[in-house]
């Protein structure tokens, strides 16, 4: 093809391309409520983001995929964790797809960006994961529910147990950034209230897993315990690091439960022997409420849900029972929110309700790692509620 | 002394243990060609590099134009007017014989790169720089192959351009290394009738092995061998020279 | 004074002839597409002044920086420190600081990184912007690794970036001021001289040219561009991460420029429409036969990359013009 | 930091350091001495860490999975250079990191289609899950001694084969001037095949050896990546001796710059690496 035609089938492709795709009509007004999905499907926590939307789509499925007797219609995006796409990503949702809830996402840094576009369009929001203070504290809104846990709550209940166990002097490791410092405050409001004595901070660079300088200066200090926040493919190593170092005998290692949430296979087991962590939930929550979600979980994805399906699970059950109050008229916004507040969720990890800065109120679980499961030994923290600090709600 | 354009005072370069160029000591003057002859590796190219400030002396003072410049890297002694041609052919291939002389001539007045007028004014709007890049493409007789790009230009022609090139920069000292080297018979006749054509107020130093070209135009002749200077003189003196003869022009010449 | 023959600088016909159709479109744009849409083509404005500040660099001067979204993101961050809490900044104010602030850091490290070569400055410019990086990432006075946010877009005088609209057209004339600046600096003597540098650096100095201060006099031009763009990323976001200094945001420039075509300005805009748009094109493709295609847009994006290079090596560009050879 | 916790920081900071050496060595071969600028490097480290974590839990067995894994990343790295980077020689090191950036996209994709994102851990075979006491509370895998064992025979192995051996000698002749070596009689092509399947193999066998420690999870290629080059670079671009110094250097600055400067420990090594190469433009061995 001479270069001229060429260009011209190319440059009118572009703008073809540019004009088809983009210049939608706006969609027709169907009755269907558009319910839209933004998580990490791509990238680091793919996994949690999976556990989350299947949890989601199970509890819709329960009540024959209906909201308040009005269809529903998903919409996804993948947000591949990547904070610079977080407004774009959100926006693609809100503005183009026009949902009427967005649930989303796993990745704090992402979940600002959607706290950005929630707050400015208003858009119902609920959050399945990202534990960032910000968004059930001093930016709290109306239209945003968290289903999840503040970053600091795991750890605020860590405190008392490692005291009765007579543990008084603790070192406090995690990986400097938002979500370790977060977890850190929980852990030293928690700790010292308790009466227990942090004798040193370790922080290594994030996503840095070269903890062998770090686990050499705790044999140092010889603390009566340690406390730490790691997750994912992180934790695992810290568990497999900690035990060859020889402390896992000798300092006994606390954490919050995402050091071995989901991480316990044969491999790791072993080393992860005995470690106790503080979380919402676990597998292992010997429940009836939660052994039928484990069985309806299993028959359908072939796999044991965790905390991630079970928050997932949950966010699903909130908007059931907000839509239900407003009989599906979600635009009914003020009906709608009150009734999500004063929501009873009757949860796999057991009951909780919800704050006015609209985060969870729940119990948190003392764990004990025995076998390939986190055993549920007692209630650490009962009905614990974030501070809320800052939040002009309610 | 004084009215020396280009003065060297004991240059020297060592590569580690090799003494490339020893303690040479040249002077080159307006409307002189003094060529430097020798057998390979004498250290002549490397001589010129120590002139035109592409490779820094180990020792030695260098003067241009009455004021000391030792020292001064090659763009500062290119900007005082001393302008060198390459053994090996060093233009810029992909753009035009125009754009290549374009450049050169633009080197001289250049506006400093952070002054904002560098950035608005047209480059090619410029009266005085094209006026300087057309006297140098006539001088070299390039006009006939202006807009070729200069990759497609025939060996000779490219060396033509090389020194066209060092013209459009409008030098007072011109450094010339082995410009007729990989030239045909003709073009070493035009290449020479034009150097014959410069040797007027300019000063020259010609590196050459071609000695019928080196003893058609050199006024003075220096000899090196092994990085040291043998002989220097009137090309006639040098001829006879017993020592030169038996260091480089072998056996009886003709 | 002759035209010079089919040059880096003269766009073929083809080329002048897309960018005039996308021109129009750009400025018509608004009244036919949805409000999301806008917000997305504004974006891609944004990523084309990004990318042809690196074509000053990559393209005109042949410097390959692996850094060069440190200014990017350091405007951005300039903006949320200079934005109060409950009102919009001065646009006349922050906007030339936040280039300025780029250029200036841009001007520092340029003046450690550009006296290297080749595959080291390539190196030297991801190892400090990987610094920049950190130093934001660990930093909790300067955001940590969550970020700020810019919480009113700034405005001046009637003109309030909130306004998607106004954003649109504010970032639109940004947009052509740069292509026009860089067009023209191509033809200037300091875009010459670039030119001869990338071409054949030791020849340059040779007919006089300080290539270290033009070097570093476009090291700094290109960063404080970048910054122009950082500021419009944050002023339309409201958002800023330290994903934004990040090595993925550097090579996805450096990936805009190749896929475009390098060194003249109008293929790295090209490259950035054309990328975002393939971006969105994979990751909206339908389920197929119970294989959701649009899952796996990483794979089709890898495919089209190293597509590109193969057969493309001058990039879109490079296509266009192969056909008609210069003579 | 009494003498006894600095001589078990400084057996950190070299353990650590071989293993960079470990993982960088791959990337010597390709981007050092074959010049080709290969940001493939990390996707192949975690395909190695993703074949011993199938082939162990197959066979149970981790030497058998790295020799299986050795033989497929062997061919795997064949076949890549002569579709792909055979044309890329000589081609400018943008067209390396653009084709290779590509590659990347495409290998984190084929992994999450074959093993999904789960995070897995791989186990340490029997004989070598042990440690040795060092202080009451501390003791030293003796997976990580082997390790230690391992890198620095492989420092010695590949340093005397690229400066000792014939291979060696074509290899560096190959990289200095291709042309030249093709016309001495060197069969250039089958040289640079050689090489980069080699280059390959290492950096899989490099994800294979520590995928035991490392546990194995999605992206982990790109955590190590950027790490790779800082120690080839600081070393002197085809400098095995090069690479293996920086990697010692590298560790020291992380370990102990955990330990006494934490707040800056993520900009310490960028911070070596650039003064590393404004005092030695050319790394510390260039050759």
């Amino acid at each position: 093809m001479t270069t001229r035609r060429l260009v011209l089938t190319r440059s009118a492709a572009l703008l073809g391309a540019a004009s088809s795709g983009l210049l939608l009509p706006a969609h027709a007004q169907s009755n269907k409520i558009r319910i839209g999905l933004m998580l990490p499907y791509t990238g680091t926590f793919a996994q949690l983001g999976q556990a989350c939307d299947n949890g989601f789509r199970m509890a819709l499925e329960e009540k024959g995929n209906k909201l308040g007797g009005r269809d529903i219609e998903y919409f996804k995006v993948d947000d591949e964790s990547e904070p610079s796409k977080g407004v774009e990503n959100a926006s693609k949702l809100v503005q183009r797809d026009k949902v009427d809830v967005l649930v989303g996402t796993v990745h704090s840094g992402v979940q600002m960006g959607i706290h950005k576009v929630a707050r400015e369009t208003g858009v119902l929001c609920i959050i399945p994961n990202a534990g960032m203070h910000a968004a059930t504290r001093a930016l709290c809104a109306p239209n945003v529910f968290r289903t999840s846990f503040t970053n600091s709550q795991p750890t605020l209940a860590l405190g008392k147990a490692m005291m009765a166990k007579g543990h008084k002097k603790a070192v406090w490791i995690t990986w400097k950034y938002a979500a370790g410092d977060e977890a850190g405050e929980g852990f030293k409001d928690g700790y010292l209230a308790a009466g227990g004595t942090i004798v040193k901070e370790l922080g290594l660079p994030f996503p840095n897993v070269e903890f062998q300088a770090l686990l050499t200066e705790i044999a140092s200090i010889k603390p009566d315990a340690v406390a730490c926040f790691f997750s994912g493919g992180g934790a695992a190593k810290f568990i497999r690091d900690y035990a060859a170092a020889g402390l896992k005998g000798k300092i006994p290692l606390y954490g919050s439960g995402f050091l071995t949430e989901g991480l316990l296979d044969d491999e790791l087991a072993p080393a992860a022997q005995g470690i106790m962590t503080t979380l919402h939930y676990s597998t292992s929550l010997a429940t009836k409420r939660n052994d039928a979600f484990r069985l309806a979980y299993a028959k359908a994805f072939k796999m044991q849900p965790d905390v991630y399906a079970v928050q997932g699970y949950d966010a699903g059950q909130l908007l059931l029972q907000g839509a239900a109050a407003v009989k599906g008229d979600l635009s009914n916004k003020k009906a709608l929110y009150s009734a999500m507040e004063a929501a009873v969720i009757d949860s796999p990890r057991g009951q909780w309700t919800m704050s006015k800065a609209h985060n969870p109120v729940q119990d948190m679980y003392l764990r004990e790692v025995k076998g390939k499961e986190n055993i549920v030994l007692g209630v650490a923290a009962k009905a614990l509620s974030d501070s809320g600090a800052g939040c002009k709600l309610g | 002394m004084t009215d020396a354009l280009l003065m060297a005072q004991g240059l020297s370069k060592r590569f580690g243990g090799l003494l490339a160029v020893n303690d040479v000591s040249l002077s080159l003057f307006k409307d002189q060609v003094h060529a430097v002859i020798g057998p390979n590796g004498a250290g002549k190219t490397t001589l010129t590099h120590l002139l035109s400030g592409d490779l820094a002396a180990s020792s030695g003072e260098l003067w241009l134009n009455g004021e000391s410049v030792t020292g001064w890297p090659h763009h500062r002694l290119s900007l005082q007017g001393l302008g060198r041609s390459y053994q090996k052919t060093n233009v810029f291939l992909p753009l035009t014989v125009w754009d290549n002389l374009m450049l050169a001539a633009q080197a001289r007045d250049a506006h400093a790169p952070f002054n904002p007028l560098s950035w608005f004014t047209r480059a090619d709007r410029n009266p005085e720089v094209s006026a300087r890049a057309e006297r140098a493409m006539t001088l070299a007789g390039l006009a006939a192959v202006r807009d070729k790009s200069a990759a497609i230009l025939s060996h000779g022609i490219q060396r033509q351009l090389e020194i066209a090139m060092v013209l459009a920069t409008e030098p007072m000292v011109l450094l010339l290394d082995e410009p007729l080297a990989g030239m045909g018979a003709a073009e070493a006749e035009t290449m020479v009738q034009l150097l014959q054509a410069l040797k007027k107020d300019h000063a020259m130093l010609l590196v050459e092995h071609d000695m019928d070209a080196v003893f058609a135009l050199a006024d003075v002749l220096t000899v090196m061998v092994n990085g040291t200077v043998i002989a220097t003189g009137p090309p006639q003196a040098i001829r006879e020279d017993a020592q030169v003869q038996a260091a480089y022009l072998g056996e009886a010449t003709a | 004074m002759s035209a010079p023959q089919a040059h880096l600088e003269t766009l073929p016909r083809s080329v002048q002839l897309l960018l005039v159709l996308g021109l129009i479109a750009l400025v018509a744009f608004p009244f036919a597409g949805q409000d999301f849409y806008t917000q997305m083509v504004t974006r891609m404005m944004i990523l084309a002044i990004f990318a042809m500040s690196l074509d000053l660099l990559q393209g005109i001067t042949g410097l390959v920086s692996l850094g060069h979204a440190a200014y990017f993101g350091l405007a951005g961050y300039v903006l949320a420190f200079m934005s109060p809490a409950d009102a919009g900044a001065n646009i006349l104010t922050t906007l030339p600081l936040a280039v300025l602030a780029s250029a200036l850091v841009a001007l520092v490290i340029g003046f450690f990184v550009v006296r290297t070569q080749g595959i080291y400055f390539i190196m030297v410019t991801m190892a400090f912007a990987q610094m920049l990086y950190y130093l934001f990432f660990d930093n909790k006075g300067l955001g940590g690794s969550d970020g700020i946010y810019i919480n009113v877009r700034p405005a001046v005088l009637g003109m309030d970036l909130e306004n998607k609209l106004v954003l649109y057209y504010f970032t639109l004339v940004c947009m052509l001021l740069v292509y026009w600046f860089l067009r023209r600096l191509l033809w200037s003597p300091f875009g010459r001289t670039l030119n001869g540098i990338r071409l054949n650096e030791h020849r340059t100095q040779a007919l006089g040219y300080a290539s270290f201060n033009y070097k570093l006099t476009a090291f700094t031009l290109a960063g404080g561009l970048a910054g122009l763009a950082g500021y419009l990323w944050g002023a339309q976001t409201g958002y800023v991460n330290p994903e934004l200094m990040g090595f993925h945001m550097s090579a996805h420039a450096i990936m805009m420029v190749i896929l475009g075509g390098m060194g003249n300005v109008a293929g790295a805009l090209i490259g950035a429409f054309g990328f975002e748009l393939f971006l969105h094109l994979f990751k909206d493709l339908p389920k197929v036969g119970g294989f959701d295609m649009g899952k796996h847009w990483q794979l089709w994006m890898g495919a089209l990359i190293v597509l590109v290079v193969i057969i493309a090596p001058q990039g879109l560009m490079g296509l266009l013009r192969s056909r008609k050879q210069d003579d | 930091m009494d003498l006894a916790n600095f001589s078990i920081q400084l057996l950190n900071s070299v353990q650590y350091g071989l293993l960079l050496f470990l993982l960088a060595a791959g990337l010597t071969l390709i981007f050092g001495i074959m010049g080709v600028v290969n940001l493939a490097h990390g996707s192949f480290y975690m395909l190695g860490a993703y074949l011993a974590y199938a082939f162990t839990g197959a066979w149970g067995s981790l030497a058998l999975a790295v020799v299986a894994g050795t033989a497929l990343s062997i061919a795997l790295g064949w076949l890549l250079e002569k579709i792909l980077f055979k044309h890329f020689y000589h081609r400018s090191h943008l067209d390396q990191v653009l084709l290779t950036f590509g590659l990347i996209y495409i290998f984190e994709e084929l992994r999450s289609m074959l093993w999904g994102d789960d995070v897995h851990s791989v186990g340490i075979p029997a004989w070598l899950d042990w440690s040795i006491k060092l202080t009451e509370t501390l003791s030293y895998p003796a997976y990580r001694l082997f390790m230690l064992a391992i890198c620095s025979a492989l420092a010695l192995g590949l340093w005397l084969l690229i400066s000792k051996t014939k291979l060696g000698m074509k290899i560096r002749a190959g990289a200095f001037n291709s042309d030249m070596a093709q016309a001495m009689g060197v069969n250039i092509v089958r040289l640079h095949a050689l090489v980069f399947a080699m280059g390959v193999a290492l950096a899989a066998l490099a994800g294979m050896l520590i995928a035991p420690l490392s546990s194995v999870y999605p992206y982990m290629g790109s955590q190590v990546l950027i790490m790779c080059f800082v120690v080839v670079v600081i070393g002197g671009i085809g400098s095995v001796r090069g690479a293996l110094t920086a990697a010692l250097l590298v560790g020291l600055v992380d370990t102990f710059g955990k330990v006494l400067l934490p707040q800056f420990a993520s900009m310490l090594v960028y911070v070596l690496m650039a003064l590393v190469l404004l005092y030695k433009p050319e790394g510390l061995f260039k050759q």
